[in-house]
């Protein structure tokens, strides 16, 4: 066992942290970007290049795809520094498509994408959701109807960061409707630039928009399918275990401790500080613990991958204790802030730059996005535990 | 001992429900979000017209004459709509002041304009302080010329951009009580209002006073004293916000039920999984727990009693279960529930507005523990 | 909407408590009586013929069975100020035999069991669980056939309390092996003290005993079939709801917090009395609350039958809400207390006689008596809120 | 980084499992569970055999020289075979004060004896205070004819009533941390040990020390310093009794999966119904969070860090942890989970002293937040 990074790691943690501070082009201490609106992507897409520049997006990827062939470490590394300081890097591009390209594309859709995404050339966004199937993903219904060298799409996907202006889209699409739910589905990646798609924004509570994107007899070439076709349930499933790691969330979260450490030390509520406060600091003390449990709990999925082996209900449950410690820190910080909590961060009298009311409300999304936590403790008591499915 | 509501109050809750759905329907809600004023003179006649202003107010003021426990019947009502605009401070925090500590010649000037919706009333309490304890009070109100010379930052002032008069806080003497309420027209030279935006779309400001005059008849009750109704109205607020969260709470778990039947997942409705099961009987629980210990407080109050105990008690439940409950629907919800489309968000974010109005559980379970004689 | 007791049930409540300050036998702030062990039983059973003697136990049942035709208000109170005082009156007799036989009993039967319950002639034991049979009460084994004028039992019953020496049991037992499930069962009374019941103890971890009956061809009369043959589910269900009353959990638990409250207003942790310990106060003051909106629920399902509307959810969530909520008493009185809570009551250094120690090991036990937790919640969800069944 | 176990480790565990599957079944912990002693000479000597008793202890004094980590993992197995008996005190309590305080020649008198297993120790630290801070310290040690003599009460002593020395910190001086540690024997004049009956059914005492007479030779550390130790121990026993309870709560989690597989209510394993798939999910991420937090707390204290923050983090964790585990365990369990001859209570009995010992949640969390710079 061994609970420090190894020299090699540490020294690229340094680096890292070094550059981030050197080069982003904004002070991530007071501002929050968001890659979901077209704005916030072109910022984060510029930053990006710079860190592909660096071969640092796709670190532990092979050389001859664009990576550096460092370990899973390094990788969590990365993207725990980039979560901690809320530099929304990965579009799924990294984490989840690139990887199921590597495990299940033909070499010329290696030779295609991963460069791409090494290079930070596209930008993703998702497109499992539909208004039918939530927790329920393998209900898919968008339709895609092969015609020469394309797919011909019809259906609808929602959730997704697609008005944002990102390029592309992976998806699981429906291309038998007569098989058995789990095996008429297709794994494809897409153009969203094509006639035929249509792209509409919901607008959510926490201020910004998720989208709607509705096909209407689309052309993509059939060149975006990715493994066998009708296998795309199991070409998938794969992706979204990488998905339920659960590093960024206690990342995330630490830094909003320490915001509200430094907040609670130089607030004063009724006479003293709010530091002072023994209820305040029982508890910031008490998310501070969760954190780290959590934080050990995602470390271990990476110290697993490093060593290759696969994480399977360790991932799950990283996403479960990563993702619920989140919504409690938000909830604490909110607690504390107390009246001032409530005011959006348009508001002058706005503490952390409303950091916490505008996360308060996104946050409970996250035990919704990628399976709920119902979804995950589902799986960590059938495929971890091995009790009867119901 | 009889936890139902009588044939009146019944026929109040009945009436109420069926004004709201027609005037109020969730559409409207979503509206005066957006809306500057956040609500409409045509539907504060009508609420005037139902004789709501003017619930709790005497019949020689122009009013109803109904108890304070009948008001938190209607406002469990009105919070099940979430009513948007300045019902709740002009019945809770303007009128209830005025009937508690006004003289007979403020009664009969104020009660009747507010009985009939002439005239919107809020308190200014709160400061930067962000404290619902007298020390809390630091804005200044200094004799000059007979009357008083006031001074300081408020903040979360309630619908203060649509009131003609707000019941200013302020201190005159160093003791910790020695806090004063002053009626203060809205504009009066010297007050700057500023709207805050705040989570649950609601109107909210802050008030900056400088050197805002006040005549000696416009102070509310007697000098020195004011933070003696400042304490009832914070217990009156506290219990009337639960009533309104407890017609919240009620909303959210209808809708959530409702849903969890309709939503078909893996085959079912997702009501038939026991996970959501589970989280709607516990969402159940809860609200079964809001509904009586709100009760009792509103009671308690309506029937004189100091009830501090209760009043806190309630809040102190209410505020956290309310917060629990919308966590639990939206989880069963899912995405839908955040967007803003959908009523689910809409009752989350009032959630944590109601949360905080007038304390929240760690204040109230301070007042609680001594209760208890810790 | 009235709080408070109308001034006859104040008068009442008033001369309930007087009267057992007067009489009772032992020192109830002291001295806990375990009624499932035999000398507690025979302390229990003495002092419980004088309150049978003013009456009380069965105050509103109609006067022609031994009742006072009081509301059920003064049931409520009655129960309330024995439960505050760890007074274990009710074996069941009076809250769930007595009323299943008033509505499903004979004429003679009434006439038979209602005076005898009333004047607490007879102890009972319940014959609900079996081995196999805990959460799915409907799947009872236990035979009973028909023999001349008796029904001759075998198959066992566990978790009663038959070896304080009970004289009855009140039970479901299989009359039709054949019929579905549920429409096999039938609902009998019948004397332990017969040929071919054997009881056995069940040593449990708080140090006291559950008893396993084991029927071996026990006749017991068929005069004792409560309600049609066959239909014992249904006459039975009714005796179920009439357990889910949470009133006795809220009153046990505001004892405990009385006691812990005085404990931590005469003891010091680290130079200074534990009410004087934010967190301490501030949980001290949780409990309260929790315990009052217990209370209150309790309340509600009385007020409900007093005015003769039948309660459903309301009593479901009274169980589950009053018995989370003595738990959640337990696990704060063992917090306070601290290294000491860990000490037996047999120890000299055990605080508050190790009352503590003891209920929090039986405690967990409320939760899966008469209906789990989990069962609590089906039941809200699905004949409370008309949630689908799974 | 690397959080899994190397070879050796590894294999420290399966034969450390092989062994106490063999040697201390449950119906041998249930047996001492009634025993006066709690524990067998024979299991002692075995365990001997086994180097357990010396696995930390240097080659030269007669152990085997194995790190603290490797210690917490042996105790992850005798935490899930609910070992009886004092190895715990002894190797936590006992040798590592003398290994970290001790001179050289108490080092070479006491650590042989213990390693072998002929000499058991323990410490008295706790008082009637029940304070893990040195001003819970009030038991007095005064000079006199070039020794001590020890005067006060000690509680809630581990294995005293089978121990050959005790290490008795009492107070030399006013300051707060003017605490000194010595090495009393047992059988000392004036030295009163009574059993005190608990919880876990492990043996603690009350003992009271009365005129206790202690040569200079026998004070372990430096005068007045002796809570530099006390500290150390109380990480080290922190963590190592962390280690025990993950070795528990794993042991109670399999327990449960393995009760929801096999029981049947309703047609069909208990395992198949959401409630209890969701139970068994939150006791299994627990668990997972409980042995990471638990291990990097230890091998940080193995590799000579004071790693005050991580062990307190750990136990402010594990200890809810586990009994959260254990009170979920026991509510999939129903009934039977109750009854002496299941396990399940074994464990959960045992919760409760391992969350007490060396400081509950609260106290690890004081320290937490001053490591978070609040």
């Amino acid at each position: 066992m061994d609970f420090r990074f190894s020299e090699e790691d540490e020294a690229f943690r340094r680096e890292v942290v070094d550059f981030v501070e050197a080069e982003l082009p904004w002070d991530w201490r007071n501002h929050e970007v968001d890659s979901e609106e077209p704005d916030g992507l072109k910022l984060v897409r510029a930053f990006k290049k710079k860190l592909a520049d660096k071969g640092w997006l796709t670190r532990a990827w092979p050389r001859e795809y664009g990576g550096q062939e460092a370990s899973h470490m390094q990788q969590l590394i990365f993207g725990v520094e980039m979560s901690y300081r809320g530099i929304p890097v990965d579009d799924g591009g990294v984490s989840m498509v690139g990887p199921t390209i590597m495990m299940s594309g033909t070499e010329a859709q290696k030779r295609f994408f991963l460069p791409k995404i090494s290079r930070a050339e596209i930008d993703w966004c998702q497109g499992y959701s539909e208004p039918d199937a939530g927790s329920d993903l393998a209900s898919v219904q968008t339709r895609a109807v092969e015609d020469g060298d394309d797919f011909v799409l019809n259906g609808s996907k929602i959730w997704n960061g697609a008005h944002s202006g990102a390029g592309w889209m992976f998806m699981l699409v429906r291309t038998d409707p007569d098989a058995p739910k789990h095996r008429g589905i297709s794994f494809l990646v897409a153009e969203m630039n094509v006639p035929g798609v249509k792209i509409e924004r919901i607008p959510c509570m926490w201020g910004a928009d998720r989208s709607l994107v509705t096909f209407e007899g689309a052309r993509v070439p059939k060149s975006g399918l990715i493994g066998e076709k009708n296998m795309g349930w199991y070409v998938g499933a794969t992706l979204l275990d990488l998905e339920r790691s659960g590093a960024n969330y206690s990342a995330r979260a630490l830094r909003l401790l320490e915001d509200l450490v430094d907040f609670c030390k130089e607030n004063v509520r009724d006479g003293r500080l709010l530091s002072d406060n023994p209820l305040v600091r029982s508890r910031l003390a008490r998310a501070a613990v969760d954190i780290e449990a959590a934080r050990l709990v995602a470390y271990n999925v990476a110290s697993m991958q490093s060593k290759g082996q696969i994480p399977n209900k360790e991932a799950s449950i990283s996403k479960l204790v990563g993702s619920e410690t989140l919504l409690t820190v938000y909830g604490l910080g909110m607690q504390i802030l107390g009246m001032y909590g409530q005011l959006d961060p348009e508001s002058k009298w706005a503490p952390l730059r409303g950091r916490f009311e505008k996360g308060y409300m996104m946050v409970g999304a996250n035990t919704v996005a990628a399976g709920t936590s119902e979804i995950q403790r589902n799986i960590i008591a059938t495929r971890g535990l091995g009790l009867p499915r119901g | 001992m009889d936890l139902g509501l009588n044939e009146a109050q019944q026929m109040l809750k009945t009436s109420a429900r069926d004004f709201l759905e027609a005037e109020c329907p969730d559409t409207f809600v979503r509206e005066m979000e957006e809306d500057e004023r956040g609500f409409t003179p045509e539907l504060w006649q009508k609420i005037a017209d139902q004789g709501w202003l003017g619930l709790v107010i005497p019949e020689q003021y122009g009013g109803v004459g109904l108890s304070f426990f009948d008001l938190t019947v209607l406002l469990e009502e009105t919070g099940a709509a979430m009513l948007p605009g300045p019902f709740f401070p002009t019945v809770v925090l303007g009128s209830m002041s005025i009937m508690e500590a006004g003289s007979e010649e403020q009664k009969r000037a104020l009660l009747p304009g507010i009985a009939d919706g002439h005239s919107i009333v809020t308190m200014a309490l709160l400061e930067p302080t962000a404290s619902w304890r007298p020390e809390g009070v630091e804005a200044t109100a200094v004799p000059e010329d007979g009357g008083y010379i006031l001074n300081g930052t408020k903040l979360f002032v309630p619908c203060a951009h649509v009131s003609d008069r707000i019941i200013v806080a302020a201190r005159t003497g160093d003791a910790p009580r020695d806090v004063t309420l002053f009626l203060a027209p809205r504009n009066a030279d010297g007050m700057t209002q500023t709207l805050l935006k705040t989570i649950a779309s609601d109107r909210q400001s802050e008030l900056v006073l400088t050197d805002v005059r006040v005549p000696a008849s416009d102070v509310l009750g007697e000098v020195g004293r004011g933070w003696e109704t400042v304490e009832k109205v914070i217990a009156w607020g506290a219990a009337a916000k639960c009533a309104e969260m407890v017609g919240g709470a009620q909303r959210v778990l209808d809708m959530t039920v409702e849903y969890a039947k309709q939503r078909v997942q893996f085959g079912r409705p997702i009501g038939a999984f026991q996970a959501v099961q589970h989280h709607c009987a516990n969402m159940a629980s809860d609200v079964e727990s809001c509904r009586y210990i709100a009760a009792q407080a509103a009671w308690k109050l309506s029937e004189g009693e100091a009830a501090r105990q209760e009043a806190a008690m309630a809040k102190a439940w209410v505020s956290d279960a309310y917060r629990r409950v919308c966590a639990t629907g939206h989880q069963v919800h899912g995405a839908i529930g955040f967007t803003k489309e959908h009523n689910m968000q809409l009752y989350s974010r009032r959630a944590k507005e109601a949360e905080l109005a007038f304390g929240d559980a760690d204040f109230h379970l301070e007042t609680v523990s001594q209760g208890i004689e810790l």
